[in-house]
């Protein structure tokens, strides 16, 4: 039970150029900074990222794609980067855009092991095109396939030493559903704890799933549309 | 003449009934949570993983971790709940969620909708509304009537790429308020100020007027 | 948002004879105690239950087999019931026996919206007789379909009058993913709280998959094999 | 002569390794438990939604909502995890959980399985037998070499009603160690007191004694 690594760099080592990631996170909200940094530190390109977004200019995934490290992004949504949107419009760059919802429920189909599962989001639009189709109940279904990723890389807000993970508010998102699909996991916590520290009955992702941990340092937290009231 | 985008989410509002879980969307569905009709209590769900969404935050009390589906701060409520981006999809597909309200760039007479993609402009994704549109079991469409070159967006059939089919049951738009039923549009009220021959005018899709057609109180 | 109802009876009240129920609890732990109670006292019949155990003589599920309530059990193990055994026999019951990770993750596909998943249980045994296979990556799968239930009832440790349920241990068991599955779902808890006593972050099954809630009364919680070791 | 069923439990747990997560089984597997090597830190998975499964309770401090896949008061451990049937089920399918070990009735020399029905007999269920065999990614069996009438249990194929197809890798038995493999059943090992001929007589499947056969240290 030796999870714990010294730090980002340590969690991401072993990564190589070309290996498809997912990475957790909604919009800004939830993402492993300390690991992306790594990443781009690391260099490695040809990155295959799952996500449910792909950053900013300048920060989260944005940073990645800065340093041109990514050939293939899967996500939802993609706005809000020039650069993305640049490397998109000259061919550097291949996106497969994956209603949300069956996103997540690809990552999910791959943590508990069902290799397809079918799912409504998109039947009759150009989504549907070339999948498998099928009725159940009056109503038309496409097949789809469970994700196949080398790494998940997660952030918690808690985690102990054999790999629990808790995690905070909306920046739980996709983290927990990626966090069981990868075959190598890597959690990055804003605290990590001896066993024992977590309740058991509150435990989001439980240590099995987990194979490298540590809690990462200078969180920036970056909000993307602040929005607040006036106080009366 | 017609609504504005307050009176339009105003107009919405009174679709709410006591005990809804609704989902709205960005835009003008968001103004919807503020003319929540007394002594109805709704909880709002937001896609990225929480039930029972509150307010905007105090300023100085934003939490990064805390958005809503728009990526703004948000709060909790008493009651409120988190999960994962499954869960969430999940309890709108099984049809737990009453209500979606979202925005569209054309609505069809069949109840098609076109609302994530225009041909030869930069695609930023469907995000959920793919999922949201193909699982609702209620969806309500908030848009102007006609776009800015003012071509009617309720259509006898989208031409942008649609994002679902058969799934919108009403409009309600700057001009009134429209059932979409298997016979096209049908116009159930009017806003203040707007005749039923503009109405006409400005619909390009399938439309009948209802025989009890009204003006909208507002 | 009237969710609170006075107790068993109430909250079972419109069950006909016939219904189909999806029962919650692993052997006696964690099964909805006042809800059978109350079910027993209606006396409807024709029942089909839903639940990975049929309880035992005199408890859990086994007090409606002893008033025949029951018509038909799909249960991953029926064991350590005379009653049951003598209905079975005397071909008075109808069970169908689904692996239990099967049960579970078809209760799981219903309450996420999924009508059918692959899953591997049961390949190649008579389990798999008149279903659906299909080979992904190399291994087969059997089709499997969602259960449609008309009601679900549950036992929580914790609830709020919103229907926000937290369960204990492994009382958790089947009973989240029933409660998610249910067209109509009754949770009877142990401790019912008001909106903003349990934290957001901790709530295992959301309100929104919740009609029904009540306090529970004179839990009984009988233990099906006690084992214990000696202090030293 | 051969193993006892103390003996089997403490052959098996030389099998694990350290960080493995394990599920165990009723009967012999749970014995298991026991005998974990001294510096070997498994966690032991219970299919009733627990990882991080601990000794049974002391006197007094059961718990009716804490029990085992047998029904069985337990404890946690620090570090302990709880979850529901269908995320259990999922670690397993997902091939988390690296060690899984069971009884059978029947074993085939093809790595088939039988341990939950005997035609004719009051069916109980198959639990989550069906479920572990099919999707654990290594599967000990821990069982008698032969039956009460002194019949094989390692045959040629099952006679009873299968619960998987090809999925059992090892055997314990009371009279050693075997390997399932493509070439059918590998002698690796024989218990203390038992012969080679013994193993030979009792075995009914297609049997090869490994040319590096020993002695098991127990």
């Amino acid at each position: 039970m030796k999870k714990v690594v010294a730090g980002a760099d340590a969690a991401v080592h072993d990564i190589p150029s070309g290996a498809i990631l997912m990475l957790g996170g909604f919009g800004l909200c939830g993402i492993p900074e300390n690991c992306i940094a790594a990443l781009v530190r690391k260099g490695v390109n040809n990155l295959t990222c799952i996500s449910n977004n792909a950053g900013v200019d300048g920060f989260g995934i944005g940073l990645l794609l800065k340093q041109k490290q990514v050939k293939k992004m899967i996500s939802s949504y993609v706005g809000e980067n020039a650069e993305f949107e640049r490397q998109l419009l000259s061919g550097e760059l291949e996106v497969d855009l994956v209603p949300q919802g069956t996103l997540a429920t690809r990552c999910m189909a791959a943590g508990y092991g069902m290799p397809a599962v079918f799912l409504l989001a998109g039947v009759g639009t150009e989504v549907a095109d070339g999948k498998e189709t099928r009725e159940f109940n009056g109503k038309t279904y496409l097949l789809e396939h469970a994700f196949d990723a080398d790494y998940a890389i997660v952030k918690a807000w808690k985690g102990d030493t054999m790999g629990n993970l808790i995690f905070k508010d909306t920046a739980r998102n996709f983290n927990p559903l990626m966090a069981m699909a990868g075959k190598i996991t890597i959690a990055e916590v804003e605290e990590l704890v001896q066993p024992g520290q977590l309740d058991p009955n509150h435990i989001h992702v439980p240590g099995v799933y987990v194979h490298r941990i540590f809690q990462g340092t200078d969180y920036e937290k970056r909000i993307e549309q602040r929005t607040v009231r006036k106080r009366d | 003449m017609g609504l504005n985008k307050e009176q339009i989410a105003k107009r919405i509002a009174m679709e709410l009934r006591d005990g809804f879980y609704v989902n709205l969307g960005i835009g003008i569905p968001t103004l919807v949570a503020n003319y929540i009709p007394d002594g109805v209590n709704v909880v709002l769900q937001s896609e990225n993983g929480l039930l029972g969404m509150g307010p905007f935050p105090f300023e100085g009390e934003e939490d990064p971790d805390l958005i809503n589906a728009g990526k703004q701060t948000i709060t909790t409520l008493p009651g409120s709940a988190f999960f994962d981006s499954a869960m969430s999809f999940g309890m709108i597909r099984a049809g737990k969620v009453d209500l979606t309200v979202l925005g569209a760039m054309e609505v069809a007479e069949n109840g098609d909708i076109a609302n994530w993609k225009i041909p030869k402009k930069m695609v930023k994704g469907m995000g959920g509304a793919m999922d949201l549109v193909a699982a609702a079991k209620n969806i309500i469409v908030a848009m102007q009537h006609t776009n800015p070159k003012g071509e009617s967006k309720l259509l006898p059939r989208c031409s942008l790429p649609l994002t679902g089919v058969g799934c919108v049951k009403k409009i309600v738009s700057d001009l009134g308020v429209f059932d979409v039923t298997s016979d096209g549009f049908v116009c159930i009220e009017y806003a203040p100020g707007v005749t039923i021959d503009e109405i006409i005018a400005k619909t390009a899709g399938r439309l009948t007027i209802s025989p009890s057609v009204k003006e909208m109180a507002v």
